[in-house]
């Protein structure tokens, strides 16, 4: 027992160092490119690496966004266990954030309860838009990926026009009023944008991790996830466990929506309002192995790479492109040291073989 | 007051623009505004691309009001909200909003200067002469989205339209995005297709791919925001002649006026500005290819009508106010 | 007379630090059938891969008509004309016969695969070798018998000099197992070499003409098939005497366990799998299902097992209807099931021995309480297991797929039989699995005979099934043609007539055994 | 509605459909070849952005045909650059891929800048061309079905009859040329193909390639046909339907062309309605194609489900 719990540590430890230098290879490619486009490199690339620490503000704005980059790649890392391979958590925080703001500007909005019911919504609009590409691909067999994909554009059109018609603030805004105060996250650090959003997040890490490894239901999805073929043989119902699966992840998806309209950033539903942070998710759920208590460490250095990059866009010469040239380069020599995931995805599309010993459990 | 800014101890300005220069008009605009500012100014401007995230905007406004700026300036009613929040926090700081205004009744903006535009009014006179010189009746227009500074043009050119022709055909169709050519072209040629020969796209890049429709098609169209014709007539001067007019936003004009009352002083922070054909602050191009479009009796009587709005005898409709 | 094929010293450690071969030393006559044997994990069938180029050694050299050659993938062995029919194999499911065949080496008619070619080739093949099989269906729809001869075909279509075989038949049925001999034999004498692998010594014994033994990945021996025994050979092996006798204890058979009557099950396309099965399977005894693979008695199984939907029929256990409840249900009615392909079906390589473990009993009080795991008394459960069926793992945590494969079918088998199961489906249990671990899988299956468990055994190993089983059904085309019980009066040979139809007892025949 | 029909039933209709299908098969196409090989490209978005805005800075200097084939080299370098980090350096293929279309939107506003003198949106500083389309208004002169004949046939770009060769070409190759079963083995069973002697990372090299050089054509066709000139973002997505087309299109060239030819439908009957539907709001006319998508989806997977209950699996 202690020989496996030491073979974790070190599988652990050579992981992070194989991160670490495609870390530092890929900063150094960053380097290069601030000192081709930059009239001060120097300067410009200590912004790049500096810029989240420089104020308070600036901080606050990293972990807000790891809060949210963290549950997002929860919602991904949740799905991807079972082996399912949607890609609906953006069509979730779309849900999500619409039914937390109709909550929140309703008459429940201001009274006592307003605050948890409008998130209690959001998370159970995200439920449901995670359960139709669930169940439609249990009762139908009807792919889920495309099916996600489709429910996303809708959700972004759905809340598009409720917002620019129904749900106006004004004629001609592209949002809703303002939520009543008693609705929109507290700050936890005065004046920076750290919420209670970080809160959820980190009980969602922890409700995750313990439902997928202390509980049967986790237990049934893992085996689902490893084999689906085996959980059927074993009595598990597989079909049951992967609308589950993705419908809880939904739910995830959805509190993100409500951690986005009901956070400091905005305090109100406006179209948009996500700006592609969902599909990021992918990313960290691949990077962090779909661990759940991987996914906030992944998201902590990931959030801050991305918060420096776009301070580095906002206050040096560097034109904010170039960062999204740098950031790829990040991405390609980071996943070149993690040969996970893809293959699974592929082995998903492909007729059914048995997978030899990949990844094991957390 | 006026004596503090000089050439080597300027006014720092920064603009903050919630997207990315190279739209060819809103943003475009504002930052030839500044340029004009900084050549004829004690005025040095940093403008910031906060890019199309909109949860980037309220942080890179922030980043600018930390930045040891003296005026910040930002566009449209998405950063008002931000403008007035950041206003409260940086009251030594001045802000300006322009293309909306905060909500002064909360009392929230004292040090704000909001500067809006009645595009309806100028959109009036373009909408006047399209149907004046459509042959078939039919004019076209093509929104990016609908939103009020957009739909703002719109009411305007309907109104002159049906001016102008009281059974003209007004085609309307939304793009639903600012940055798909293609979408833009397709809706164009559907408009031409069902007859228009005059085709108004307010749309950003959208609106270029229906600009270009109009092109192929040798059919006429109203530019937007700038003065269109003139920005391609150097590399494609089939678009340029086929842009009779367009109806101007002078988004830098009215920033670089703003920036001039700011060092002397009498800007009026604090306060909204409604600026429409009377202050100069829209209009629509009157160019080589709109004297050439337009015969002089039409264009005499737009300058007709130009004078009865800006004397308040027309009232224009709008979604301004 | 120099080797045709040579190996001298051959190393290799694969990355992980397994080392599969060190020293190996092989020399290949031409025109002989030339037999390699060992245990699991000896290292055969990394040898032939080195032969056939797709690994590479660390260390020691290839000879090929005494020059020293290097192979440095798969086509440069074929081009030196060595084919190789792998132990899983390598076809492309849904691509046809012929497909499979000339892929990589197709005829051609300007830029176009020329088809009607390459059909007529593959029946000209499969005519001049003996290998019979239809060109046009696809792979995945032909038996596994089949299959192999279209792997065969594949590597003669290449013209290979020497056919190496790794393990061909352990899925094979005695009489295809015959034609695959017989196919062998008109290779050699049409000047071919074939190298076979196989863990059962009365087939290499039959077939070949040297043997060479290794153990632990090198060469402990080379022999001529005619200077050894079963048992001397067995002996070189394992180091050890090995014995395969079953007792074949007297139970209490008075008991009907399972009773199926008129069950019917389609395959997926609409085909009849088997139709109107009637039988009694009692306590204490065991049932062994014969029939060449394809016959439907894999599909009965799958059905009584739950995975697969009847069309109608039933199948009471002690009173209660098995075809009306889901897999759980039956588990928890006393059904067990060890399932053909362990690591397809039976396992979760990726969780870990105690997950794997409790996986069939998720939803009883035992490992489970209001939801959560009860991971003490799961690691408790797989610690006991392990202990008891002398797995070698590193210990409750370690993961499944870590295992070798002899242990991973241990740990299936350990979970099927831990609940002392009312009725045991057991498919093809020691496939692929050496002399020892099938000592072991034999004893305990017989031990849960004792115990009283009724058992459903379908192998496609004859000599297994004859072993172990207490009567036979014999499966002939979705029908049970025969039933018979198991005394000195059955042969191989009687059971093989019933196996390809050649015969069938009348229905009340059947009905006196099977009911 | 009467309106809507004449408007659909209308050959300008179907030039509209075809215009704006084409891009979306060859990406389609292009998803398709990847997938086939056994990699799922997600970066087909970032590689038409690519090719579009290299076929718009080439076709400044050089013929038209010029652009596209650098728009197509665009493309397939792109693939390759895929194929290196996910064979050679094991990459993840979605993480790759991810990165492509990361690098592809900041890389062409940057390279627009670069080529422009300083924009960023578009590219109307550039005198780019256009591919020409075919006029086959002729056969308008037939007896009897000429009409019909020259309205359906003629005014579509060059690309479009390519697309439509592609589509048979790729048919072709996949089901009667050797190497296209290669192809095939390779993302269906791999190991199957080693042990056949088949090259298979050179396969899955080369089907990555091909995958952008399509990507390409879509890219050249979106930015010298269907819109003249490039902007940023101007693919808006379709990178990410061809993906979805892909397996609508039950993974088979025809599947996947009628799968686009879907998009393209409902893309242009959202042209087509705003004129005469206004009280339409905007987003659920562009939402159309999407819910039709996943009808079409669950009804096709209703049936096949329906088809395997009926034989009793
Ligand atoms: N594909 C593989 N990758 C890495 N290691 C493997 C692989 N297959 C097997 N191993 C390791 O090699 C060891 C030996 O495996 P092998 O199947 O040859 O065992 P064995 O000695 O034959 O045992 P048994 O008789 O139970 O089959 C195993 O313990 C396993 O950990
Ligand atoms: N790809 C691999 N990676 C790591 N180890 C491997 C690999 N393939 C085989 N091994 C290990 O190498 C050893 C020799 O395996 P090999 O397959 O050659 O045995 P074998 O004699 O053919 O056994 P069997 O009779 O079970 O087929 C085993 O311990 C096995 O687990
Ligand atoms: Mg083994
Ligand atoms: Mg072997």
């Amino acid at each position: 027992m202690s020989s496996t719990r030491s073979n974790m540590w070190k599988a652990a430890r050579r992981e992070t160092a194989r991160a670490l230098t495609a870390l530092v290879m890929a900063l150094l490619v960053a380097f290069i490119i601030v000192l081709i486009t930059s009239k001060s490199p120097v300067e410009t690339f200590g912004t790049l690496l500096s810029g989240p620490m420089t104020s308070k503000r600036t901080i606050g704005l990293w972990i807000d966004d790891v809060a949210k980059l963290t549950m997002t790649g929860l919602a991904f890392s949740l799905v991807f266990q079972a082996r399912q391979f949607s890609m609906g958590v953006q069509g979730q925080v779309y849900m999500g954030g619409l039914f937390s703001a109709l909550v929140a500007l309703s008459p429940i909005g201001p009274t006592a309860i307003g605050m948890p019911a409008a998130v209690l919504a959001g998370m159970a609009a995200g439920a449901c838009y995670g359960f139709i590409p669930g169940y439609a691909k249990a009762r139908l067999g009807a792919n889920e990926i495309v099916s996600s994909l489709m429910l996303n554009y809708i959700a972004v059109n759905l809340v598009t026009y409720l917002v620019r018609e129904p749900l106006v603030a004004a004629p001609g805004l592209l949002s809703t009023a303002n939520f009543p105060p008693n609705t929109i996250f507290p700050t936890l650090i005065d004046r920076t944008r750290i919420d209670l959003g970080l809160i959820l997040a980190l009980i969602s890490v922890a409700v995750t991790w313990f439902a997928l490894y202390r509980t049967s239901w986790g237990l049934k999805l893992r085996l689902v996830g490893h084999n689906a073929r085996f959980a059927e043989y074993a009595g598990i119902k597989a079909n049951f466990i992967m609308v589950s699966a993705m419908t809880a992840s939904g739910a995830l998806g959805g509190l993100l929506g409500a951690m986005f309209v009901q956070g400091q950033a905005y305090g109100k539903l406006l179209v948009q309002f996500e700006g592609n942070l969902a599909f990021e998710g992918i990313l960290i759920a691949i990077v962090a192995r779909n661990r759940p208590l991987a996914v906030p460490v992944v998201a902590l250095f990931y959030g801050y790479l991305r918060q420096g990059a776009l301070i580095m866009g906002i206050r040096t010469d560097v034109p904010t492109e170039v960062i999204a040239v740098v950031q790829a380069i990040i991405i390609l020599l980071v996943a070149s040291s993690f040969k996970f995931g893809g293959g699974r995805l592929l082995a998903r599309l492909k007729p059914a073989k048995p997978a030899t010993a990949t990844g094991a459990g957390a | 007051s006026a004596a503090e800014y000089t050439k080597d101890k300027p006014l720092k300005v920064a603009l903050v623009l919630h997207g990315a220069l190279g739209d060819k008009s809103f943003f475009d605009s504002a930052a030839a505004g500044m340029k004009l500012a900084e050549d004829k100014l004690p005025v040095k401007v940093k403008i910031i691309e906060a890019g199309y995230q909109k949860d980037r905007w309220e942080p890179a406004l922030a980043d600018a009001a930390d930045g040891g700026y003296d005026v910040i300036i930002a566009g449209t009613f998405e950063m008002t909200s931000y403008v007035a929040k950041m206003a409260k926090d940086y009251s030594d700081k001045k802000f300006i909003i322009f293309d909306d205004a905060p909500d002064y009744k909360t009392g929230c903006c004292a040090n704000v200067l909001g500067i809006q535009y009645l595009t309806s009014t100028a959109g009036y006179l373009a909408g006047y002469a399209s149907a004046k010189v459509s042959k078939t009746g039919t004019v076209g227009e093509i929104l990016g989205m609908e939103f009020k500074t957009v739909t703002d043009f719109a009411v305007g050119f309907d109104q002159g339209a049906k001016a102008a022709k009281p059974d003209v055909k007004i085609l309307k169709a939304t793009a639903n995005t600012f940055s798909d050519p293609a979408k833009g072209k397709e809706l164009a040629l559907a408009q031409l297709g069902q007859g228009a020969d005059v085709i108004f796209p307010i749309a950003g890049s959208t609106g270029i791919g229906a600009l270009q429709a109009v092109r192929d098609a040798k059919k006429l169209a109203v530019g937007v925001d700038s003065d269109q014709a003139t920005i391609f007539a150097p590399t494609d001067a089939a678009q340029a002649d086929v842009i009779f007019t367009s109806v101007e936003k002078k988004v830098g004009q009215s920033l670089y006026t703003a920036l001039e009352q700011t060092i002397a002083g009498k800007a009026p922070y604090g306060t909204a500005l409604l600026l429409g054909l009377k202050e100069g602050a829209v209009g629509i191009s009157k160019n080589k290819y709109y004297e050439k479009a337009v015969p002089a009796d039409v264009r005499a009587e737009i300058d007709g009508l130009e004078k009865k709005i800006v004397a308040g005898e027309i009232t224009v409709n709008t979604t301004m106010k | 007379m120099t080797a045709l094929l040579e190996a001298r010293g051959i190393a290799k450690t694969y990355p992980g630090g397994t080392v599969a071969n060190n020293g190996v030393d092989l020399s290949i006559r031409a025109g002989e059938v030339h037999a390699v044997v060992g245990e699991n994990g000896a290292g055969k069938s990394t040898l032939m891969k080195i032969l056939f180029g797709i690994e590479q050694p660390d260390g020691g050299e290839l000879l090929l008509d005494g020059k020293p050659v290097h192979f440095a993938g798969a086509k440069a062995a074929i081009n030196a004309g060595i084919g190789m029919v792998f132990q899983h194999f390598s076809l492309v499911p849904s691509f046809s016969v012929y497909e499979n065949v000339v892929m990589g080496s197709e005829p051609k008619a300007g830029l176009r695969f020329d088809r009607k070619r390459a059909i007529a080739e593959v029946r000209a093949l499969s005519e001049k070798f003996r290998l019979p099989v239809d060109p046009l269906p696809s792979v995945a729809s032909i038996p596994v018998g089949q299959q192999q001869r279209v792997e065969i075909l594949k590597a003669l279509y290449r013209d290979a000099r020497i056919l190496i075989l790794d393990e061909p038949t352990a899925v094979l049925a005695p009489q295809e197992v015959e034609e695959l001999f017989v196919a062998v034999r008109s290779l050699v004498a049409q000047g071919r070499t074939v190298i076979f692998i196989a863990h059962k010594l009365p087939e290499v014994l039959e077939i070949s003409d040297s043997i060479t033994v290794m153990r632990a990945g090198k060469t402990v021996a080379q022999v001529k098939a005619r200077d050894v025994t079963e048992q001397s050979l067995a002996n070189l092996m394992v180091g050890r005497e090995v014995t395969l006798k079953v007792d074949r204890a007297v139970t209490d058979k008075s008991t009907v366990r399972l009773e199926v009557a008129g069950l019917s099950v389609n395959h997926e396309n609409g085909t009849t799998a088997c139709a109107d099965i009637d039988l009694r399977l009692r306590t204490g005894e065991i049932v062994g299902l014969v029939g060449v693979e394809g016959n439907g008695q894999q599909e009965f199984m799958e059905t009584i097992a739950g995975h697969r939907a009847a069309l109608r029929g039933s199948a009471m256990l002690d009173g209660v209807d098995l075809l009306d409840l889901p897999v759980l249900k039956r588990r928890q009615a006393g059904l067990a099931n060890i399932p053909q392909d362990r690591i397809a079906e039976g396992l979760a390589v990726g969780a870990s021995l105690a997950e794997n473990m409790a996986a069939t009993r998720l939803s009883d009080g035992g490992f489970v309480r209001h939801g959560l795991l009860d991971r003490k008394a799961m690691k408790a459960n797989a610690a006991a297991l392990i202990d008891k069926f002398a797995i070698r793992a590193a210990g409750p945590d370690a993961a499944a797929g870590t295992l070798s494969g002899g242990n991973m079918q241990k740990v299936v088998v350990a979970r099927e039989l831990s609940e002392d199961p009312k009725v045991l489906l057991v498919s093809q249990p020691t496939r692929g699995v050496d002399l020892g671990a099938t000592q072991f899988i034999w004893k305990t299956i017989t031990e849960a005979r004792d115990k009283g468990a009724a058992v459903l055994l379908s192998s496609a190993d004859l000599s297994e099934l004859m072993a172990l089983s207490d009567r036979f059904l014999v499966f002939y085309h979705g029908e049970i043609v025969a039933a018979l019980e198991n005394d000195e009066s059955v042969t191989p040979e009687a059971l093989g007539a019933f196996m390809l139809g050649l015969e069938r007892q009348t229905p009340e025949q059947i009905r006196a055994v099977s009911l | 509605m009467i309106d809507l029909l004449t408007a659909v039933f209308s050959f300008a209709f179907l030039v509209t459909v075809v215009r704006a299908s084409t891009p979306l098969i060859f990406a389609t196409l292009g998803g398709l070849v990847a997938d086939l090989s056994g990699a799922l490209n997600v970066a087909l978005e970032g590689m038409m952005l690519i090719a579009a805005l290299t076929a718009v800075v080439t076709s400044v200097y050089a013929p038209w045909y010029v652009a596209v084939l650098a728009a197509v080299l665009a493309g397939a370098l792109f693939g390759a650059i895929i194929a290196f980090f996910h064979l050679k350096l094991k990459a993840d293929i979605i993480l790759a891929g991810f990165a492509i279309n990361i690098l592809a939107s900041g890389g062409t506003v940057f390279a627009l800048a670069l080529a422009t003198g300083g924009d960023k949106g578009t590219s109307i500083n550039l005198a780019s061309k256009s591919i020409p389309a075919i006029d086959l208004s002729f056969l308008a002169n037939i007896p009897l079905v000429g009409p019909v004949l020259s309205g359906v046939l003629s005014g579509h770009s060059v690309l479009s009859w390519l697309a439509a060769l592609t589509v048979v070409g790729l048919w072709f190759f996949l089901y009667h040329m050797p190497q296209g079963l290669w192809l095939r083995g390779v993302g269906e069973y791999p190991a199957a193909t080693e042990a056949a002697g088949i090259p298979v990372n050179k396969v899955r090299v080369l089907a990555l390639i091909a995958s952008g050089a399509l990507a390409g054509l879509a890219g050249a066709q979106l930015a010298m046909f269907n819109y003249v000139g490039f902007t940023r973002d101007m693919t808006s997505g379709r990178g990410f339907i061809a993906l979805g087309a892909v397996l609508l299109g039950a993974r088979h060239p025809v599947g996947a062309m009628l799968a686009a030819l879907l998009f393209g439908v409902f893309e242009a009957l959202s042209i087509v309605m705003p004129g005469l539907f206004s009280w339409i709001p905007a987003e659920m006319i562009v939402s159309i194609p999407f819910v039709v998508t996943i009808l079409a989806l669950f009804l096709f997977s209703y049936r096949a489900m329906r088809a395997r209950a009926m034989r009793g699996g």
